[in-house]
């Protein structure tokens, strides 16, 4: 595990935050599983040190843009279960009022710029959100989150080198979790991806996804510098997804095998790993943590119940939000 | 007759395609080994191999520019375009090179080149994957549109646009894929331009597109059980249009409803309904009427999204109207 | 009242905007010390500097992106677009992320950026730097359309379209930079969905868009030399549209025709004549004609370029046609 | 110079098209001062030795796609001046029948893809190509020219990746001429354009583009190993445009310095340094090579004369060529 920060209590956080994560994401696949839920949704399990290992160094007015794989974000920069669980089910009371769901979900009151159905697609957004940090002297750094296969979208060129050419302060963060839906990294990808990034004279740092604390002191180190318009900065972060690329993809042995999967949950994981040094340090014990543990589970199963139960957004709805100021777009 | 899906439909016509003549290839995002999201492609790699079925890194701009290039020199390329709404970011390959070069080159140069994609809402997918933008495509002269109402369509005008010589792009529905339909097992090719009569009427023509041929089709036997004769008209291909058969029908009805599932406004339903009152207008009892999807970006929430697009009772209760002559819109 | 040119009253609002509110930026190609290759923008870098008056590289999807993401974090972008063709390579960005992300996010997030491009053919520059593609926008919901067809509407509805909290695609006229029109010195905005009659008459309304306007004005006055009253409307954005006042006219004249610089299938003008078919159409003698550009793309030779786009004694002989009842096809 | 060529009719024949090059556009730019053509037109001069170093390193079957700037491109893989100035002026007899212009001029039966007036555009039509010679085991070479600037564009990187991940026989030739459009190429490329390629695990040279042996031998070098399926490889070749941005663009001082024009002109000329290798080699006298341009001037100058009295296409071309396989698109 990487350097110490100062106090348990952001430990804990970090710990609690995975755990939500995980937990939220359980309860989603079984929402998927039991057909509570409609259409289909990507886990991201596997992958928490990622996102909280980022988040946790960013302020609330810190910006993210995320990916279709968005859930873990959302947690991480700060969302509540209910309103997840709710927007999962395309209900009035979820984040997006139901009209988002699983790919577009976003807490955008924690900075959150929205998951993105398209791949790449947030790319430029994020890039965007530090040009209105610099345009307007504000010192908010953005975070741009994507996937290995996103790195083959061009976009990713076009405003690496704009933000490059005039110093913004984003961080382009690539969630390399080794695959591209159905398809290994290396058949999608020529050369190195760091090097990419590097090409255009940006700093790139690899690190391993699946250590929390590397993460966070990495990003704590770059979100500091990028403040200070050293931007733009770019990290690719080793990582694996449990599930298949979506919930409905179960049987995948064709393009990976279980002795992978399995070893990578047995040997990497990254709640397990950083459960264990959080006790080997004496930062808590496994009874506290169990406690933790138990008492997300209860918030995530309530969240869930409450869900279910929530009013569906009235059909007049439907002609809302498609114009800012405009109450009905066809009246 | 056997009855196939319309996804066997597909790899059929593909299949023979390729068969026929080895200057066809496949390229897109998964459709090797996974043989597509929707498996519409399943068995194809393991018969033509990697050279032929090829795997893309998620670089829709770039493979699509690829397959024009690769047209113009002697391929015939049929690019596979995961999501339909995916479509905006191949625009330019597809309306400024694909499109323009035949007429550019003053006929030099052609591009016979297949883009297969796909439309259709009410998956809860949400705004980004639901998407029905055929009339975009349409309206850029140099490219042709079909749009296949069932399996049978879906053989034979795929197999028809291979062996076209200028760039063809076909929309699937995606909600029709597993839907079954009598196909020949001998060769046969749909011609562009030409309609289908699906049902004989004498009171009201409905023209219908993709899956809204068979919205009007179950509109049709509402309305037959009440007495009134609607004959259903699939046009197969929006570009070319076979303007004859619509103003037959048109003149010997006196009544239209035209049903599409891109947005109504600025869509598909627009042109069909100006032809037809250019044409026809003095045979006509009433307004020509339009039903597109609502003008809206298509929301996630199943209470929504059911109501953006047509719906047989929807359209049987316009065609009532027009019957009985309460246009009072239109007066 | 002065007068100046469209170019000047562009530059002037942009101005008048930006000095009003620090949040206005203009980022595109060419846009500082250039001005654009139209010249247009000379002036503003000297006044706001390269941090507001920003030159990109050539990549149009990544600025586009860029504009959408500093749009939905406080920044107000004008976004320049050398050549409205170029539209092809950011549709993405802008009708998958800008249209539908106040939409997608339930009203959360909003999008207030301007993306200035423009239009039009006979300039003999060939098929990719001459179409006017204002249709395939109007298609997509969360945009608005505005087609300024003199200076005083460029001045008007540049400066409300940066005040809308939408975005907003305006088209102009690249052949009418340099036309004048009396503009007042004090400040005015012109409001969205508000068409102006520019010419009032009795026997047929001639609906113009952009430089259409002008085409329609010159058919009307050859029609007043023979007697016949022509009506000139022109929509200002074609999104949203003044139904209302298009309707009025039809209702008065009975005849109507739609004149548009866009490629004539699956267009504007078929949306516009639907409309009008729709819900005057007991009111019509005659079919409400349509007239675009032809359906090919522009070529370059003189010879072949100027009989692509409507003229004003092409709009005068089918004005002649409906007026004589001379429909012959219609029947 | 770079190291010699076998025999003197290559040198001289290089020498010839590159004065043929110069030639051509001096010619065309005579005709846009003195208003003969119709629209703007950018001129080679001053990067002769890029285009025919490469092109006399290629056989006529290998292909090639090139830019807005393409008069040199179309030269130096085989062109007439008669048909090429047939095209510049929009007649029948030009290579696209006076359709393409010179934003789109080719001559097709040479193995030119077309000139692109999308920056970047032809990206990926170079790629596909390669794709062919490789899909139907034929062993051309594709060369794509292209811009410093259009190295801005996403496409690059898209096709880059696929072209290296599947080894095509494709050469991407970036012309660093120092400006896009009136921008310089430092202010809107990031870190260095080289290292972008390799990357990609792509093989990039730099070399001076104003020698056109060292041009030559490396493309010579680059093609063999391209056909044996070592490819794709990348060049950035180093050189100047004497003219503007285009033929209007006159008054340029406010983005470069008429002594940095200067300095190239008189100490970096192509084919000054050419030619005073050839003499000092023992490889042509000066009268050789004075007869050779009087030759030239004499071919060009017919062949301008034979294009201005050329026809026009007839008015009805204007609907040939939109399908291919269809006399008229409207019929
Ligand atoms: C532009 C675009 N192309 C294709 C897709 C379909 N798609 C969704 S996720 C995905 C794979 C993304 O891989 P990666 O970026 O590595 O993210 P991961 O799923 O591994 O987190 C693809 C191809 C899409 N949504 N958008
Ligand atoms: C996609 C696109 N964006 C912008 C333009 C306008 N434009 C034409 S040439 C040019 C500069 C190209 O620079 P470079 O690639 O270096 O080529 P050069 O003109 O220097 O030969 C620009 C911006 C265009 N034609 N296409
Ligand atoms: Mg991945
Ligand atoms: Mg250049």
């Amino acid at each position: 595990m990487a350097k110490k920060k100062t106090n348990s209590e952001d430990y804990l956080r970090m710990y609690r935050q995975m755990v939500r994560i995980r937990t939220f994401e359980d309860n989603a696949n079984q929402l998927y599983l039991s057909a509570k839920m409609p259409g289909l949704t990507h886990m991201y399990s596997g992958e928490e040190a990622v996102a909280v290992g980022i988040c946790e160094a960013l302020e609330t007015r810190d910006k993210i843009t995320s990916t279709h794989r968005g859930h873990g974000h959302c947690v991480a920069k700060g969302a509540e279960f209910k309103e997840m669980f709710c927007e999962l089910l395309g209900k009035e009371e979820g984040y997006c009022r139901g009209k988002g769901g699983s790919m577009h979900i976003a807490d955008q009151s924690n900075g959150n710029l929205g998951a993105n159905a398209i791949v790449g697609g947030s790319m430029g957004i994020a890039t965007g959100a530090a040009f209105t940090s610099k345009l307007l002297r504000k010192d908010d750094v953005a975070v741009c989150f994507f996937g290995d296969g996103a790195t083959a979208q061009g976009l990713m060129y076009e405003v690496m080198n704009m933000a490059a050419l005039w110093k913004l302060p984003v961080i382009y963060a690539c969630e390399n979790n080794g695959y591209s839906e159905y398809t290994k990294t290396e058949e999608i990808a020529a050369g190195s991806i760091t090097a990419r990034a590097e090409a255009f004279g940006i700093e790139a740092h690899q690190v391993d996804g699946q250590d929390v604390l590397a993460v966070n002191a990495l990003t704590t180190d770059l979100v500091a510098r990028a403040r200070k318009g050293e931007g733009p900065f770019f990290m690719e972060l080793m990582t694996y997804r449990y599930h298949g690329h979506h919930v409905g993809d179960i049987n995948r042995e064709y393009y990976r095998s279980k002795e992978e999967e399995k070893d990578w949950k047995d040997n990497r994981d990254p709640i397990i790993r950083f459960r264990g040094y959080l006790v080997s340090e004496g930062l808590a014990t496994d009874e506290d943590l169990d406690a933790l543990n138990a008492e997300i589970e209860a918030d995530a199963e309530a969240a869930v119940k409450y869900a279910l139960d929530a009013k569906y957004p009235d059909v007049s709805e439907v002609d809302m939000h498609v114009f800012a100021d405009i109450k009905h777009a066809l009246a | 007759m056997r009855e196939i899906t319309l996804s066997q439909a597909v790899n059929e016509a593909l299949a023979e395609e390729m068969r026929r003549d080895e200057t066809v290839f496949i390229i897109g995002e998964d459709v090797a080994e996974a043989g597509t999201p929707f498996k519409v492609l399943s068995g194809l790699v393991e018969e033509f191999g990697t050279g032929r079925v090829v795997d893309t890194p998620i670089s829709e701009p770039g493979f699509m520019g690829l397959a024009v290039g690769a047209a113009m020199t002697g391929s015939r390329p049929v690019v596979d375009l995961m999501f339909g709404d995916f479509i905006f970011l191949i625009m330019d390959q597809l309306c400024n090179q694909a499109a323009k070069t035949h007429y550019m080159s003053g006929g030099k140069l052609s591009v016979p080149l297949v883009l297969r994609t796909n439309m259709g809402a009410t998956r809860r997918s949400a705004a980004q994957h639901s998407q029905s933008l055929h009339a975009l495509v349409a309206h850029i002269p140099g490219l042709k549109v079909a749009m296949p109402s069932s399996a049978y369509e879906a053989k034979g005008l795929m197999k028809t646009a291979i062996r076209d010589n200028n760039p063809v792009v076909i929309f699937e529905d995606k909600l029709m894929y597993q839907d079954k339909a009598p196909v020949p097992e001998e060769e046969f090719l749909i011609p562009f331009g030409e309609a289908n009569i699906k049902r004989a009427g004498t009171d009201i023509t409905l023209i219908g597109t993709s899956s809204m041929v068979q919205v009007c089709e179950k509109a049709a036997e509402i309305l037959a059980a009440e007495g009134v004769s609607a004959e259903v008209i699939d046009p197969r291909t929006i570009v070319p249009l076979d303007e004859a058969a619509l103003l037959a029908s048109a003149r010997k009805t006196s009544r239209v409803i035209v049903v599409d599932e891109g947005h109504q406004s600025f869509g598909v339903t627009a042109e069909i309904a100006s032809r037809i009152n250019e044409k026809a207008f003095y045979h006509l009892d009433a307004p020509v009427l339009r039903m597109g999807a609502l003008d809206v970006p298509i929301p996630f929430s199943p209470a929504l999204e059911d109501i953006t697009v047509p719906t047989p009772e929807g359209v049987a209760e316009k065609a009532r109207l027009l019957v009985r002559g309460e246009m009072i819109d239109a007066a």
